[in-house]
């Protein structure tokens, strides 16, 4: 109740961080990313009421998945592996949980999975949530994610089918284990795309030397946090500069000045996914900071976005 | 921080199905605390300490069972000691474990008991059989048994024992076992509420705090890194006892 | 000198780190990498004599080039960005560096980089060295590196050019800015190289917050240092898993257990880039703790590579 | 470390070509340390400290012309302190510098004064119009000035100035300046190489020891990180003198 006081009242006398990104009205432009605490609704309202602009769901699919065996997580140097597995309990079975997640006030994004653009489109028109975010680049599920999100083709086809059966915003996740993911970002904007959403993680591995075993029970899995930061803001960068729908920055934002970073790369929004480990606390404090700076440099948010671009 | 190497010191038989390892390492635990046990090649689970450099485990399925096969000068991955423990508020303690879930209950009394305080058990099994670490517990003050069979001790479920202790009388009290087994006892004694930690049991994947898979509602508390170890009080207003979620996420029964 | 005796000593009573990697025999697994140090024969020398396996020349081109303007590094969290832009004297003039590096007594391997086949194949026939090392995969120079090595047909057109003209081994660099590097690293079979080397750096960028300015010159650069070496794990797995050829490790080497970490992923040697900021002594430190290493677990190199593999 | 952000305090003209900036920020340089300044949108290129908080940079091409194109207020990215400074030895130390070479040599006779050192100084310009840090000089002891075309102190290159010391009474000598001027007073000074410092300028790209710009011949001496402060005995058997490697990595010569 305290942090909540504390939020608003800086709210009110500092800089807007209203934004408007991929079809969404957001209080401030920090969301919480995929797969990240969004196992429940409680604690994606927990998120929203923390301070996060938004909270994407975990990745739902067709029907139930228990995900990969363990080790499911291993912490690297500046990051964090991760081989999941997209456990979730189904898109139907998921829904009492967005309803549940929604009365935290802000937008809830579903990310959805599936294996052709039918069962995209399917698990699409089965959902009730503000935006739909497609996975197209998980890297490490068999049959899914960035199986399908490496080929142009098959992003434009499978964001055509969201975007025929939804009637809310859909935003394409991109993966950056691909030679040029703008071929990727304007295939899903051909496809009808409001946003698309950069980056997955990178498909990585870590070996356990006393043993020589992988160390996730899959064997490969994906790499997010600080590592991963510059590869994002050089996507979201490239992103911005080719498409005209808005872009969502992710990967290794998990201080205020990561965010400015990804913003000035051309990101509408960011999102917060391995940073969450310091806790919920992380959403005020990048709120608050940029607060502070953009009041310093007597800034508004749509001052910095894509300033890198023109300053090169 | 990837999972150290640690080589399995010394493997004791409890039970047939229960079994005490001594890992190598300066883990340095406070009791409640958990490890991450990697069972190589297998999957990676969740084990409270049951002493400074103990865990002690129910085979009970995949990942178990392949630990029972391992034996000293063996060795498994340890990503931990993790979460919150067990707090000491007082000096006239109360421990209620059932099963297996008295493993931890154990290494607090012991840590208790040193720090000058009295300590008092109420511990539950299915059968004589089953019953593990009675010495220690008598070892510490007074303890009373129960069995569900009632083969050994009192006849019932654990909650047949609390009658035998007053709860007034205790600074605080201590909660492990099976789900529906705390539940009952904390039913049956919400006024204390605001006394009793119990340790938690929920599904956990990455153990640190971002997954979400052992998210409690309503509050959406992370058993992972703000438990296992939670108030009473707290749970009570939870889905603690109604439901809890499986590996995919699905609400499921809180049974085991 | 004192360094050297006490490598010596080493070398004597620890299990022996010589290896047979890509046509090349060396007396320890741990290579130079490219561009590291290897401006001058000087330094390459020195490497040689402070305990590198062999080293590996800055790549060279046909003509001088200066390279990108500054910065062409900034310090990221757990790593490096580098736009150096491929500067050079051009592959005659680094000859005499050559001679020089060749008295440190172990084998130079010359990367040399060039815009087609013909290119690569002209400077093939221009070098004395002890192998070539094609760099098919900077991710930040315009018409060269990866800008060739992201198409399989032009690794294996390359490599083929290449073999055809030279006398030594030829090994390939590849680029981990594809969706797939097996398909890579497969071509570069076709064409008849001896080894393929993996990764050089992930494309990446850094802004500066205060300016909005990308802080490097070239605006775009590669990411190097442990937070590549999960996805450079990653990389060497899926290479040794496929190839029938060596595959030789680099990307986040700096310590012992990194380079066990590699040869467990298939890695015949690794190479050591970013961790030449801790200065020459990392080579020796490296071999002594493999050595201490394979000795406390009673095995040699050969039982530890592709050990994962076998684990998994 | 990224580059950190400095504004400009303070803008001093020198001489026409000659500026001093005063900069932003608790940099604590030590004298013979350098740092790598950002001008936005243009280059970055190594300067030395000239004093606890500011550079002197002599405009000669496309970073410092941009650079002067900035007043106070302005601010420019900063990686450093960076490398090896000078080392303070004994008690009484000669300063020998050419051009803006005596900048860095003006910071450390401060500081050596201040530690109670004796500090004489031979310092030589082009000509009078040129001369820059006289007074600093002169402030801290004896100060012989020359310049090329004679219109102000000894007429001469600095060497011309040297017969006026009896370096054998000097505990270190300290050289910066053009690399024909340091070597042709180590040449000839050779019996005294092993107490002179020389701050060597090479082709600075990384600054952090990887990327090999910086490299001499024979040892391969990373300047960058283990100079560019070097002892004259050591660049006597090097590359020092002869020749230098520009932005391509090709040998040319060492003029200016
Ligand atoms: C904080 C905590 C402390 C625990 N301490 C102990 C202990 O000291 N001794 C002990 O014997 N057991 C303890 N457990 C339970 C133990 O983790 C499970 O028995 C074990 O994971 C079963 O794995 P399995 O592969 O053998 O069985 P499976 O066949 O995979 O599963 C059997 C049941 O075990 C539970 N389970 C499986 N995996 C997990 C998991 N990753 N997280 C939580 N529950 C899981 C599920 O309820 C499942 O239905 C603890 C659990 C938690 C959360
Ligand atoms: C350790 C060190 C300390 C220095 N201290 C000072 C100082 O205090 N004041 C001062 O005026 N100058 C100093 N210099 C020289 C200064 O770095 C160059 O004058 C400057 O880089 C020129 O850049 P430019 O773009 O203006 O000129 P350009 O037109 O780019 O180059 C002119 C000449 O400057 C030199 N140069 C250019 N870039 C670099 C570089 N990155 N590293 C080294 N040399 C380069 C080359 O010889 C080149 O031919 C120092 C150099 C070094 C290595
Ligand atoms: C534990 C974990 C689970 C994740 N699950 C999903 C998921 O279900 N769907 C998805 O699109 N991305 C998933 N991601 C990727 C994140 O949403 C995010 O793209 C990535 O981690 C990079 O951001 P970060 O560096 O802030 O973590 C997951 C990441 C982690 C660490
Ligand atoms: C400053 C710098 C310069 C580099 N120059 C080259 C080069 O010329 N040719 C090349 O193939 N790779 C070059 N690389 C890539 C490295 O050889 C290596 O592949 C990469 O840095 C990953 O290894 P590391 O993490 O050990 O640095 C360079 C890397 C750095 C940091
Ligand atoms: S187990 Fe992942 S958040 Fe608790
Ligand atoms: S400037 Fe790069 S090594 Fe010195």
């Amino acid at each position: 109740m305290l942090i909540l006081l504390s939020l608003f009242s800086i709210c009110s006398i500092m800089p807007s961080l209203s934004v408007h990104a991929g079809g969404l009205d957001l209080k401030n432009p920090v969301i919480l990313a995929a797969g990240i605490l969004g196992t429940t609704g409680a604690s994606l309202r927990r998120a929203a009421q923390e301070g996060a602009g938004a909270v994407v769901t975990k990745s739902l699919g067709s029907a139930p998945r228990e995900g990969h065996h363990g080790p499911t997580v291993v912490q690297v140097d500046c990051g964090l592996l991760n081989a999941m597995g997209l456990p979730n309990p189904s898109y139907r079975e998921f829904q009492q949980e967005i309803d549940t997640a929604k009365e935290g006030g802000v937008p809830v994004i579903a990310s959805i999975f599936g294996s052709s653009p039918e069962e995209f489109g399917r698990i699409a028109s089965g959902l009730q949530a503000d935006a739909l975010e497609l996975n197209l680049s998980c890297p490490h599920a068999e049959k899914y994610g960035a199986e399908l999100g490496r080929y142009p083709d098959l992003v434009e086809a499978v964001t055509g089918a969201v975007k025929a059966r939804a009637h809310v915003p859909v935003w394409v996740k991109l993966t950056p284990n691909t030679a040029d993911i703008v071929e990727l970002g304007l295939a899903a904007q051909r496809g009808g795309a409001d946003a698309v959403v950069a980056i997955n993680t990178l498909k990585a591995m870590a070996i356990d030397i006393e043993s020589g075993y992988p160390i996730l029970g899959n064997r490969f899995g994906g790499l997010s946090g600080p590592a991963v930061k510059p590869v994002a803001v050089r996507c979201v960068y490239e992103l911005a500069s080719a498409l005209e729908i808005a872009v969502i920055g992710v990967g290794g934002v998990s201080r205020w000045e990561d965010a400015a970073e990804m913003i000035m790369a051309g990101a509408s929004a960011v999102q917060v996914g391995t940073a969450m480990t310091k806790g919920y606390g992380v959403f005020g404090e990048i709120n608050e900071g940029l607060s502070r700076y953009l009041e310093r440099k007597s800034l508004n948010l749509e001052d910095i976005k894509g300033l890198s671009a023109r300053r090169s | 921080m990837r999972p150290i190497n640690s080589v399995i010191q010394e493997v004791r038989s409890e039970t047939p199905q229960i079994r005490t390892f001594r890992l190598e390492g300066d883990l340095d635990p406070a009791p409640g605390q958990y490890v991450m046990v990697w069972v190589r090649g297998v999957d990676e689970v969740p084990m409270s300490f049951s002493g400074p450099d103990t865990i002690t485990v129910h085979a009970v399925g995949e990942a178990t069972q392949a630990l029972f096969q391992l034996g000293a000068g063996s060795s498994i991955g340890l990503r931990g000691p993790l979460g919150n423990g067990f707090v000491l508020r007082g000096d006239r303690v109360l421990l209620i474990g059932g099963g297996v879930g008295t493993a931890p209950l154990a290494f607090l009394g012991e840590q208790a008991r040193a720090a000058g305080a009295a300590v008092d058990s109420l511990i539950g099994f299915r059968s004589s059989g089953d019953v593990i670490f009675q010495s220690r517990f008598e070892g510490l003050g007074r303890a009373v048994l129960t069995t569900d069979d009632g083969s050994a001790g009192i006849a019932g479920r654990v909650s047949a024992g609390l009658s035998e202790f007053d709860l007034k009388g205790y600074s605080q009290v201590y909660l492990c076992g099976p789900e529906l087994m705390m539940w009952d006892i904390i039913s049956r004694t919400r006024e204390h509420a605001s006394k009793i930690q119990a340790s938690v049991n929920r599904y956990f994947k990455c153990a640190i705090g971002v997954c979400g898979s052992c998210c409690m509602d309503p509050d959406g508390i992370r058993a992972c890194v703000e438990g296992p170890v939670i108030m009473a009080d707290r749970l009570l207003e939870s889905e603690f006892g109604r439901y809890r979620r499986g590996a995919a996420g699905s609400r499921g029964s809180c049974r085991g």
